[in-house]
């Protein structure tokens, strides 16, 4: 084995600085993050569970059309967006709300989607996240794209792309990583592997060793985390961020995780597996372990906590109240967008609409 | 027909076609169906229910998730004597293996000279009306009808749903098989064992003689509807059921405009380019001088397809499809 | 107008597309250029010859050989600042960016209600009539044109490849940009700092009172030259060049028809639900009671495109538009 | 380092087995193949040679449209073959022309594409050659889909599916091998990286330390070989082939070669790369090497030696004989194919370009 080989391969083991147990575990290459990014974390892991089961709760209020839950994931969700700055950007999925709410996004706009309001409700260059992408891996290379512009402007701008363990066998995350690595582009790829695409379990998807071990094909160094594992999260995707910041080019980060619940609340998870295979998630459940080291350490107490836990409940609460508003979009906007200046053919289509519902109303 | 407790069935399309599935793969061991959440969940749709529990793995299994891997290896399949029948989740989710479906799929039997078939059937769960999401609700069959080689069939019955997809498994040439997602839970009662016609046949699904509504997939029953609605008020539609769009029924089609002299195409897909300007194009060509009145379509407005909240707009309905019967110049209007 | 030796060059359409890329990276440094073989090379077709050597390897450069990645990348770059021009080597080889182009390109100005626009350009090399082997030839103007979002163009003469490629480039939204190959090399005397119409515009070519021929990108010269031999018959065709497709100039379309009475589509590509198929539906529906004739098609067959031998049966011919023309119903013959 | 990336990653260097001067060397994992069939190879490079040059001198008298030459290729070309038995499948692209040929496929219906007669002229299932592919690496899928379905009937074939350099960058690539990798289909993927796409050089499609390193992300054990070698090329496709048979799974071959000549006739070389590069690959010529291993073995003397040119320049005539015979497809042939049936549509169309025709001919 060479150099590059021991460069671009992934550790052998996810890298953990905090066990199941709270307990934290020296590495020699990455450094358990300071005390009160630790604490700070802790309450958005907090505050993303919430959201999570609110929104869980408001689809079946009907208040939200679909909702796939990141429970259980919110490390990696919190990790993603901690370790950016401002100038950077953020590329989500459809599973990555906790980690668009964290980057500072307004929790309302950020559920447009998944109420049927619109496509998508926030300014993407207001918090520089792009909009939550559905066709699998297309969004990773529009990633090494603006990450490819902000270094033709002479920016340092970092870009950090989101997927999961499903979207790596799609032919875009192959084209994306190995432009960013042509390009030497400043783009975290961050591979959520939950074990699931849908029903189909990671088996399925693929034999190799690892996610990770997908980068040395590239050039592009590969490792891998404990995806429930803040601390660890933080330490190794900050890591990569300085690295792409510095100019060593793309990096590609596997955090091994789980889906706790069903894909979404239209899937019915019990058709594909059993309750015997997750129950050593719950165990292994991000919150816990977190709470647990910091308790330890006193950096937690009751009284912390209790605060903790009402600003959760405070977003919680803003969101329910904020989906509870009936929203109805305009008809007339379905022809608005499409085109800097409509064309002749939209200015009739949505005369016709207009047309039509003013004899409606009548 | 006798009504037998036997032979007939309350089933909805979904049903119908995990019915086609099934049978299709009991009678020919070649069968394959294979693509994402297919196997242990049964296809998001649930159409594929059963059948890997049925048939074993290596008749009904999950791939990776990549659609031109799926589209592909179909190929491969079918080039080496198996017939594969793949499902793409939602029809927007087709898009990344158009390369293999325009560059191979539709064109292996002509490059080789007839020497190497696909019996292939892509399934293309398509249209909207169910409130979904983005990518969800693309109606695409505009894109694969105008490329040549392949053949295009949309059921708009419980009981076609059951024969053409059967027919499209048997069928020696590949078929992108479109299923009206929004139809999937309605019910008829069918005797499967009585055949339809076959692809390439389109049926008159209502006689009248003043106009004819020209509707596939989706639209059918609201043709159907609009028709109906339209009777109360006097005016007597008949409804052509296209159900194969390549090829195409010119006979049937020709034979219903004429004997109206009037026609409204109605289509969900957006209606630049599409399948609906061929319906308008070639039935003006050939049944101009029977036309009373242009040939009016009814279809989704050239926009993408909106947001759950905002659907109904785009949806062809029955008073839009009313609309345009109206402006069919009647003299007496 | 003056004919000044400054002004006036003698130009290849290849050469003024390259003027215009040339011209478009001078005046606005965010325009890149980029694709497979467009830097050192010059391109397949030499349309970026020169590029990096003149403005450097950021601007003008070659890309790994994947296509879903150029166009995706070109997205990226849009987003953030940049005006990205892509080439797709062929235009069959930009199947495997058609999910970057239907889900992406044509929607993210709609999905985030014009937030986010895509000020790019798609360069598609595109038709036959150049002895290329298979996957070399094919016209897919239709599946772009049916895509709601994306704005089409194709030029016809070397002045309107210079003045639209410019355009496209100053456009604030992606642009298919259709290159007919086989005029690449047709020289024509232009003077560059005239601008013609823009984007949306279409033009009447050949007056003539008889007849109207409809055509765009490489047909034009073909409609061209049957009009010259028709007035030497006796009849007077006029002869519209569509240039763009998406927006489609109904305007100018159905006056020009409406002038005549009859009309015939020259296209390129297969006809079923295609451009040619909505030319004639749409025209249809606005100019019925004007119609003399049902409007005729001359376009491919709807088969694969031909190998180089057979090639000249595909493509729309002189004699193949007048037949068309004869058999428009005319009262005299 | 475990054992899996052992298992899986490439050499360190390629495996070279005879050097360019014809040297032998000794190699712990692989032999030297036997005598005669280095003999049998040499024949049939020398023919690969003299087709390849003979198909250049008919483009020039207009009797192909274009031909992309695999000069200096042959070795790669002829080891594709030499390896696979009568059952088993080969997927070629445009380039390879020497190994369908090699496999046995009459050479002038090899030539039917690049003449411009029809898209594809033999019959595939004749020799279990696959039509020759031009749209890169999505032939490599179909090879998964074939290989799956020799291994659902029971039997033991083995596909080897040919791609350059330049395709290994599309997303088909990336999905053929992972699809493979799950399937465990019998598939050997070898790569010809000739170190050009058309004129963009290997550097600008990656940066990963090989193409043979990409198969570990797949979990697809990956090996290199000297492309101009053909006794390490036969010896490292063979044991790769021999795995794939005994159920091993996918194999990943990269032969480190040089396109010695343009990508085509139409193409024009000067432009991106200059002779002092193309220079020392002569030296490495696969013909010299194995020739000069031969006579120094005593195996190769002038007489077998004129023996062997006689059958290339036996083989090349024929081709030329064989290509200046005028073929006219029948346009009829243009709707024939494309259904089993013709559609209504296309039998009015048949008919309108026979009544054209039939006119014409008047
Ligand atoms: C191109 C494409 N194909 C199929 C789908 C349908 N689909 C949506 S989510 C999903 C599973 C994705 O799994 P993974 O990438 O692991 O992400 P996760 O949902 O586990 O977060 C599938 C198949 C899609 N959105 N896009
Ligand atoms: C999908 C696709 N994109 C582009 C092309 C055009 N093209 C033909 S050959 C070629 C270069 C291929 O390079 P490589 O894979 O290294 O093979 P080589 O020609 O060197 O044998 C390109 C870009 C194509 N045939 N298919
Ligand atoms: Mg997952
Ligand atoms: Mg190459």
């Amino acid at each position: 084995m060479t150099t590059v080989e021991e460069r671009l391969l992934p550790s052998a083991e996810p890298i953990q600085l905090i066990d199941e147990h709270g307990v934290p575990h020296d590495h020699p290459q990455y450094r358990l993050p300071a005390e009160q990014t630790l604490v700070d974390g802790y309450a958005q892991l907090v505050k993303g569970r919430r959201i999570n089961d609110q929104a869980g709760a408001l689809v079946r209020q009907g208040r939200l059309a679909v909702y796939p839950s990141s429970h259980g994931q919110e490390a990696c969700q919190v990790a993603a967006t901690m370790v950016l700055r401002d100038q950077d950007w953020l590329f989500p999925t459809y599973r990555d709300t906790v980690s668009i709410i964290s980057r500072g996004v307004d929790p309302i706009e950020t559920l447009t989607l998944l109420r049927g309001d619109w496509h998508s409700g926030y300014d993407p260059y207001q918090r520089n996240v792009a909009p939550q992408a559905t066709p699998l891996a297309t969004q990773l290379i529009h990633a090494v794209g603006v990450a490819h512009a902000a270094r033709l402007k002479g920016e340092d701008t970092v870009v950090m792309a989101l997927c999961g363990d499903g979207a790596t066998s799609e032919g875009d995350f192959h084209e994306a990583l190995n432009f960013a690595a042509v390009f030497k582009a400043p783009v975290v790829f961050f591979i959520q592997n939950n074990e699931y695409a849908i029903s189909v379990p990671l088996a399925r998807q693929t034999v190799a060793p690892s996610l990770a071990h997908k980068g040395i094909g590239y050039g592009v160094p590969g490792e891998r985390a404990d995806g429930n594992d803040l601390a660890g999260l933080l330490a190794v995707l900050g890591q990569a961020v300085d690295k792409a910041r510095a100019g060593e080019g793309p990096q590609l980060i596997e955090a091994h995780t789980y889906r706790v619940q069903a894909h979404t609340n239209a899937d019915d998870a019990t058709r594909y597996r059993n309750d015997a295979e997750v129950a050593p998630w719950l165990e292994r459940d991000p919150l816990k372990r977190l709470e647990a080291y910091l308790v330890e350490r006193g950096l937690l107490d009751e009284a912390s906590k209790n605060k903790v836990v009402a600003a959760a409940d405070q977003a919680a609460e803003t969101l329910r109240i904020g989906l509870m508003e009936e929203v109805q979009p305009d008809p007339a906007e379905l022809f608005d967008y499409l085109y800097a200046e409509k064309t002749p053919q939209l200015r009739e289509q949505a005369a016709f609409l207009q047309d039509e519902l003013a004899r409606e109303e009548a | 027909m006798t009504m037998t407790a036997t032979t007939l069935l309350k089933l909805t399309m979904a049903q119908a076609l995990n019915q086609a599935l099934r049978d299709a793969m009991k009678a020919d061991e070649t069968v394959l169906m294979f693509g994402e959440d297919v196997g242990a969940l049964g296809g998001v749709f649930r159409i594929t229910d059963g059948l890997t529990a049925e048939f074993g793995e290596d008749r009904c299994f999950d791939t990776p998730l990549a659609e031109s891997g799926i589209v592909g290896m179909a190929v491969g399949l079918a080039m080496n004597g198996m017939r594969p029948v793949v499902e793409m989740q939602f029809d927007a989710f087709g898009y990344p293996a158009f390369e293999q479906v325009v560059s191979h799929v539709a064109k292996m039997r002509n490059r080789t000279r007839g020497r190497v078939t696909l019996p292939m059937v892509i399934r293309m769960p398509y249209a909207g009306g169910i409130g979904g999401v983005e990518h969800h609700c693309d109606s695409s069959e505009s894109y694969y009808a105008h490329t040549p080689g392949l053949t295009v069939v949309a059921p708009a019955t419980v009981a076609d749903a059951y024969t053409l997809l059967r027919k499209a498994i048997e069928h020696p040439d590949p078929v992108i098989f479109m299923e009206p997602k929004k139809l999937y839970w309605a019910k008829e009662e069918v005797d499967l064992s009585v055949s339809q016609p076959g692809i390439g046949k389109a049926v008159v699904r209502r006689e009248g003689r003043d106009a004819t509504l020209i509707a596939y997939g989706p639209t059918v029953p609201i043709a159907l509807e609009a028709a109906e609605v339209a009777a109360a008020d006097g005016r007597q539609l008949q409804v052509v059921d296209l159900r194969s769009i390549v090829p195409f029924d010119d006979e049937t089609v020709c034979t219903a405009v004429r004997s109206t002299g009037r026609a409204v195409v109605v289509a969900e897909a957006s209606g630049f380019a599409s399948v609906s300007s061929e319906i308008v194009a070639r039935v003006t060509e050939r049944c101009f001088h029977s036309l009373a009145a242009p040939i009016r379509r009814v279809t989704g407005f050239d926009i993408p397809y909106p947001p759950p909240k905002l659907e109904r707009h785009q949806l062809p309905g029955v008073d839009r499809i009313l609309d345009a019967v109206d402006d069919l110049q009647w003299e007496d209007s």
